[in-house]
């Protein structure tokens, strides 16, 4: 069996992972559009704000590709893609490449809303490691006062911490109400909100940026939807990603807001499978086909694809959303349906001391989702009921009480552990 | 593989797992007193004694085959040694804590180590010829290092 | 409300150097003599709830805990000592009658002691027990009188008791004790080929695997008797007294009768267990007759009956009287024998040393002619190999240990097993103290030193010239008496040292 | 399978050993004549057989006894049910002392009078639960030590004696109904008296009803205000009799 993987992110490193622990023997070519070892995306804030060296971004050790035997073509771009012949055509190397598996794990591309597109000097995307050894020159050179992020949600505010860290004045701006929208709710992005603001950032909300001001430097200030104008010199975009689908498959793959992938991360086309930011699978907690832009998901897709592609039968049974990041000293957690409301769903919540706020979201005596502010120690406990799908009626009144743990859990969880 | 069980049935509830494990972990491993007495933070230990009115047991890391801390792992810090124990690499951990909300049985904990944040999990103390620590100090052999399935 | 004028026993000496506050000690006293101040952000003592059992000291991870006696000295009076004056405290703000677990602990001289045993010197070899075979293994129960065909090489016995080593595990009820250390007694006894006694809370469901190694006893509370637990067991005894407490009965309080307790006793939940001084279905020794063959009946007459006793004053007489009421076996239960509660002033002062009814009954089973219809068991206050091969000498066929085998369980002799708290999980039915006790290591702990004391008992066979313990017993010429007057050399049995 | 055994001049052990024969043969209901005297009549013995025995039983009659059905046409001597566990005994006669010592479960039927100690010891737990019925009056100390089950004394004579002294003395548990005037033998009883409840009649009907079918004697429906009621001080009698040292 040969395997062709293109990407070089969480979802193909674990393709890689996946197909070594079925196969050993089968001839795996990796292709890259970066140039780059394996590194870990969220890292770049890291190593933006000086916690991690270039070389601990690397998310494998130096010497993955050789003990996996994986062939690597790094600086390659896949123009085109063959199922009848099963190949594809690489540039500039102009090679065609048959496999008889192929993994897509193209990750996914940051969204530039409209009024960005165009060349400005001061216009940073902040997505993968070559945007932030630009932006770490940019911010050398030009020593900019005043940086704005477009986007408020996880990127925007791992750039921003990152910014703060840099000693750097930071505008953050937010087209929604609120910080975060996607994970959390309103009453946990105020705690942030009121925990950034003292780190000294400054906030614009529900106001998108509709024109820019610019000058010899680029862009110079941002006109907001209520001509506010916000005064910048550097403009750093965190405004979401979409899916990066390759290149036309002949026959074409069935998408929608992602490659289309059944349980075993198979696409619309047998022997071509896909997973990570590009693969829309199944949701476990919304319980539909969706998009889980995650580094656990991609990782979790990547290794099933990985199986499969080498003949090991294994069915997924979705991926959750879940991250946990902390900001400038603020950890916040947040897993599955967090935003849900509406009359199904009873949210549980308790507040302080100081920053925190722990919420978890309940439906039919089970936990759909949680936001934890301040205090995360015990949010993987809770995580892993919502895995098991556990039914937490006998145990409901202990929930988010200080001493909640394993003791309040049934036998059978408790076995589990010990 | 060989994991470490705790048995309830024998668990004394002592917390001697959690003061041995703090101590092999700690700057000073062969001394208990050295360890609480000379270290610049309170050792911390990475067995918790978990307990209740019907039962106690120390708890630690299962070393999961399936290990959801590392598929969750940004770095790539959280690894499986080549003998299936799950190993967290301090070197390059950011803690960035997402296998905390990750590990199913909140066994994954932050120290505070004098203002420096730590994620600290069982290591099943690799590093040593004997079972691991907390095992060969259980004073009642409520914890024992067996092989998966193994009955006892 | 009155103050009490009761004082600490003992005191907490907690060495600040070593102390790291990991609060071992603090989960492990039942009796909340350690204490986590939240405020002080240090473990304290409560000096007045120490037991003194040690339980803090052996865990302590850095040896900081020591307890000492609470030194409060009285004016000096030979007559009123302090442990007189804090007892009379102690009832008169309680009014309630002194009770206390263990055997009796006075000062009374330990006859064992003053006995010594005899070594071969060049007039008849002794014999290397590393090289040679040396026979330990006895039969309990009725021999006999003689061969009915000599020249048969086999002979139908009446039931008897194989023992490999002549030591069984007394009898201490599932109760009193924990279900765990009933598990490391049967499992033990099973593992050495000895027996051991269940005592008279009947046997737990988990354990019915074991019956054939367990006596079970008949006492007079009858708990957990029954037709199949009769026939399904090694051996019975029927509990007429103990040394701890003679002509005092059981009484097993409500705390400790949980729920297996209560479904292995058949009595209700926390209720109290009550096993009065008689049997009130045996007033004479004919009464103990009708008892004995209701259960050799019971038995189809395969099982061995015994009859536990207290020694007391007339006990020769009593000994007799048992005999020839059928039994087989007749246990005799010194003065020293552990309980888990008796009054203390019933502990203190009743009964007699084990070593002289000893001596008196199997002198006085001789005279009779009838030694041979019945075992002697000797029980009460065996600490050593030493006293067992001195018992034996003295006429016992085997011995008992109860507390021996609690202290190698790991109990450190507190006294305060009727508490029901027992920090070493012996004698408690709390789920959590319970737990202390892990059968495996249990058994272990039993088997290693009943191994220890066979070796022992072997050297000390060998250096007599002896190669079986049955050439042992009885054998009064193999013991000197040291310290003792001629009354007490002539109720043992035995010469002076140096005769 | 019906057997008779002609125990006339028999060793009880030899009558004892004949019986378990017959049982094993498969004998399911024995009738033992001319009983005299002999001991531990259906020692330890388990199923569901019948005997009924003619003469008077020796003492341990049914003792450890686990299931079957003894009639006896006579009286029985001391310590009948002795430990019994589970069956029944129907005493068409009386019965001398320590009648249901330590019973542990199953039912007696005594058409006449008990001797002394009658029910001591008895326990109860979950199902089993022993009962004792007497149709006319019981010796001293009836129901001492008492821990669980029922005794139901009927007094049909009427007899304003139909007690002995210290009844239920260190009675923890189970009841002991009477038929009877209370106020004669108040002294005599040394655990707590309650009336009975209507709701407990139809437990009592449901006994005496079997006592009438074996004897034929009918005190007729249980009316509460003819009995009353001994009942345990508590599951701890003596809980502050002692003090640890």
């Amino acid at each position: 069996m040969n395997y062709v993987i293109i990407g070089n992110s969480t979802a193909a490193i674990a393709g890689v992972e996946g197909i070594r622990e079925v196969d050993s023997q089968g001839e795996i070519v990796l292709i890259s559009r970066e140039t780059h070892h394996t590194y870990s995306k969220p890292l770049i804030s890291y190593y933006l704000a000086g916690k991690v060296s270039r070389e601990n971004m690397d998310y494998r050790p130096a010497d993955f590709y050789a003990r996996n035997r994986v062939k690597t073509y790094l600086g390659q771009e896949v123009t085109s893609i063959n199922p009848e012949t099963k190949t594809v055509h690489l540039e500039p190397e102009d090679v065609d490449l048959s496999y008889e598996r192929l993994l897509i794990a193209t990750g996914g591309s940051p969204i530039v809303p409209p009024v960005f597109r165009g060349d400005y000097l001061n216009l940073h995307q902040f997505y993968c490691l070559d945007d932030v050894l630009n932006l770490s020159r940019s911010l050398e050179e030009e020593r900019p006062r005043k940086i704005a992020i477009i986007g408020g949600g996880l990127i925007g505010l791992k750039a921003a911490e990152s910014m703060v860290l840099r000693k750097q004045h930071v505008i953050v701006i937010e087209a929604g109400p609120y910080l975060l929208g996607s994970i959390m709710d309103r009453e946990g992005a105020a705690l942030v909100h009121e925990h950034l603001v003292e780190q000294g950032i400054e906030f614009y909300f529900s106001r998108p940026v509709i024109q820019l001001e610019t000058g010899a430097r680029g862009i110079e200030g941002l006109i907001l939807e209520d001509h506010t104008v916000v005064a910048c010199d550097m403009v750093l975009l965190a405004a979401g990603v979409r899916a990066a689908y390759p290149p036309t498959v002949a026959g074409g793959l069935k998408t929608d807001l992602g490659i289309l992938v059944d349980n075993y991360m198979q696409t619309s086309i047998p022997g071509i499978f896909a997973a990570g930011d590009v693969a829309q699978g199944f949701d476990m907690m919304a319980e539909v086909s969706r998009p889980v832009p995650i580094l656990s998901g991609a990782y979790r897709q990547g290794r099933i694809a990985g199986l499969n592609m080498a003949g090991q039968k294994k069915e997924s049974s979705g991926i959750m959303a879940f991250n946990s990041i902390p900001l400038l000293g603020l950890n916040i957690a947040t897993a599955g349906l967090s935003t849900e409301v509406g009359d199904d769903f009873t949210p549980l919540s308790k507040t302080g001391p100081g920053k925190i706020y722990q919420k978890l979201i309940l439906k039919e005596n089970r936990i759909h989702g949680l936001i934890f502010v301040g205090d995360i120690s015990r949010a993987g406990m809770y995580r892993g009921l919502m895995t098991k799908k556990a039914d937490i009626s006998s145990y409901r009144q202990h929930l988010l009480s200080s001493d909640f743990g394993l003791k309040y859990l049934p036998e059978e969880y408790i076995e589990e552990v010990l | 593989m060989k994991k470490v069980v705790a048995i309830k049935e024998y668990c004394v509830a002592c917390g001697l797992c959690e003061v041995y494990c703090a101590t092999v972990h700690s700057r000073y491993p062969d001394s208990v007193l050295k360890a609480f007495k000379l270290s610049p933070q309170k050792p911390v230990s990475r067995v918790f004694l978990e307990k209740s009115e019907q039962w106690s047991g120390g708890i630690q890391c299962r070393h999961c085959k399936d290990a959801p801390c590392i598929a969750a792992c940004i770095t790539g810090a959280m690894y499986r040694n080549r003998d299936g124990i799950v190993l967290l690499d301090e070197e390059r951990c950011v803690q960035c804590s997402t296998c905390v909300i990750a590990c199913p049985y909140g066994l994954i904990k932050e120290s505070d180590m004098g203002g420096r944040k730590v994620l600290l999990k069982c290591d099943l103390c690799y590093q040593l010829a004997e079972s691991p620590t907390c095992v060969t100090y259980c004073p009642n052999e409520a914890l024992i290092w067996v092989e998966e399935g193994e009955t006892l | 409300m009155a103050i009490s004028l009761k004082l600490p026993e003992f005191l907490v000496v907690r060495d600040k150097e070593r102390c790291i506050e990991c609060q071992v000690c603090v989960n492990q006293c039942a009796n909340e003599a350690h204490i986590w101040d939240q405020d002080l952000e240090q473990v304290v003592s409560n000096d007045v709830a120490c037991v003194n059992c040690h339980r803090c000291v052996v865990y302590c991870p850095t040896r900081a805990l020591r307890i000492e006696e609470w030194k409060q000295d009285f004016k000096k009076n030979a007559n009123w000592d302090g442990i007189s004056i804090k007892q009379t405290y102690l009832q008169a703000e309680s009014g309630g009658t002194l009770l206390i677990g263990m055997g009796n602990d006075k000062a009374y001289p330990i006859y064992w002691d003053h006995l010594l045993l005899n070594a071969s010197q060049v007039t008849n070899p002794s014999i290397d027990p590393l090289r040679e075979p040396i026979e330990l293994r006895t039969y309990l129960g009725r021999k006999p009188d003689l061969l009915k065909n000599p020249s048969a090489f086999r002979e139908e016995l009446p039931p008897q008791l194989q023992l490999e080593v002549p030591v069984m595990f007394s009898a201490m009820s599932f109760g009193s004790v924990s279900l765990n250390t009933h598990r490391s007694l049967a499992a033990a006894a099973s593992e050495l080929g000895i027996y051991w006694n269940a005592g008279e809370g009947g046997l737990h469901e988990d354990l019915f695997s074991y019956s054939p190694k367990t006596i079970v006893q008949v006492a007079s509370g009858r708990f957990g008797i029954n037709a199949s637990m009769l026939k399904r067991a090694g051996g019975i005894e029927i509990k007429i007294g103990q040394g701890a407490k003679p002509g005092i009965g059981g009484h097993l309080p409500g705390e400790k009768v949980e729920e297996d307790v209560s479904r292995t006793r058949r009595i209700p939940y926390g209720s109290d267990a009550i096993s009065p001084a008689p049997h009130h279905d045996i007033y004479s020794i004919e009464d103990l007759r009708q008892l004995i063959y209701s259960l050799k009946e019971a038995t189809a007459y395969e099982r061995v009956v015994g009859v536990k006793v207290a020694a007391v004053h007339n006990i020769a007489a009593i000994a007799s009287g048992i005999a020839r009421a059928g039994a087989d076996i007749i246990v005799l239960d010194g003065f020293r024998g552990g309980t888990g509660a008796a009054p203390l002033r019933i502990r203190d002062n009743v009964g007699l040393p084990a070593e002289f009814a000893l001596a008196a009954v199997d002198q006085r089973l001789r005279e009779e002619g009838i030694r041979n219809e019945v075992s002697l068991v000797i029980a009460g206050g065996i600490r050593n190999s030493a006293d067992i091969i001195k018992a034996i000498a003295l006429g016992a066929d085997a011995i008992y240990i109860g507390t021996a085998a609690l202290i190698a369980l790991g109990c450190h002799m507190c006294q305060k097993c009727y508490t029901g708290k027992c920090n070493w999980g012996i004698a408690t039915q709390q789920p959590d103290l319970v737990r202390r006790v892990n059968p495996k290591i249990g058994r272990e702990r039993l088997v290693n030193l009943v191994r220890s004391w066979e070796h022992e008992m072997k050297e000390m066979l060998g250096g007599m010239g002896i190669n079986a313990i049955e050439s042992l017993r009885g054998n009064r010429l193999m013991l000197r008496g040291v310290g003792l007057n001629a009354k007490e050399l002539e109720i043992l049995g035995i010469k002076a040292a140096g005769e | 399978m019906e057997s008779r055994i002609d125990a006339t001049g028999k060793h009880y052990k030899t009558l004892n050993q004949e019986i378990i024969s017959g049982m094993n043969g498969g004998t399911t209901k024995l009738i033992l004549d001319n009983v005299n005297g002999q001991r531990y009549i259906g020692d330890a013995l388990e199923g569901n057989q019948e005997i009924i025995i003619h003469g008077v039983p020796g003492n341990d009659l049914a003792v450890f006894m686990n299931g079957l059905h003894i009639t006896v046409y006579g009286n029985i001597q001391d310590g009948g049910a002795n430990t019994m566990n589970e069956g029944t005994l129907v005493v068409h006669g009386s019965a001398g002392d320590t009648l249901g010592y330590g019973m542990r479960g199953g039912e007696i039927y005594i058409r006449d009078d008990v001797g002394y100690r009658a029910g001591i010891h008895m326990k109860e737990y979950g199902d089993d639960r022993p009962i004792i019925v007497i149709g006319g009056g019981a010796g001293n100390f009836l129901g001492e030590y008492m821990a669980g089950g029922l005794i139901i004394l009927l007094n049909l004579e009427g007899r304003e004696n139909c007690l002995g002294n210290y009844t239920g003395s260190g009675m923890h548990g189970g009841a002991i109904y009477v038929r009877g005037d209370i106020e004669k033998q108040r002294k005599k009883i040394k655990a707590r008296i309650v009336p009975v409840q209507n709701a407990e009649a139809e437990e009592l009907n449901h006994y005496i009803g079997r006592f009438s079918k074996y004897f034929d004697r009918n005190p007729g429906p249980v009316r509460p205000e003819e009995y009353f009621k001994i009942v345990g001080t508590g599951a701890r009698p003596y809980k502050k009799l002692y003090v640890g040292v």
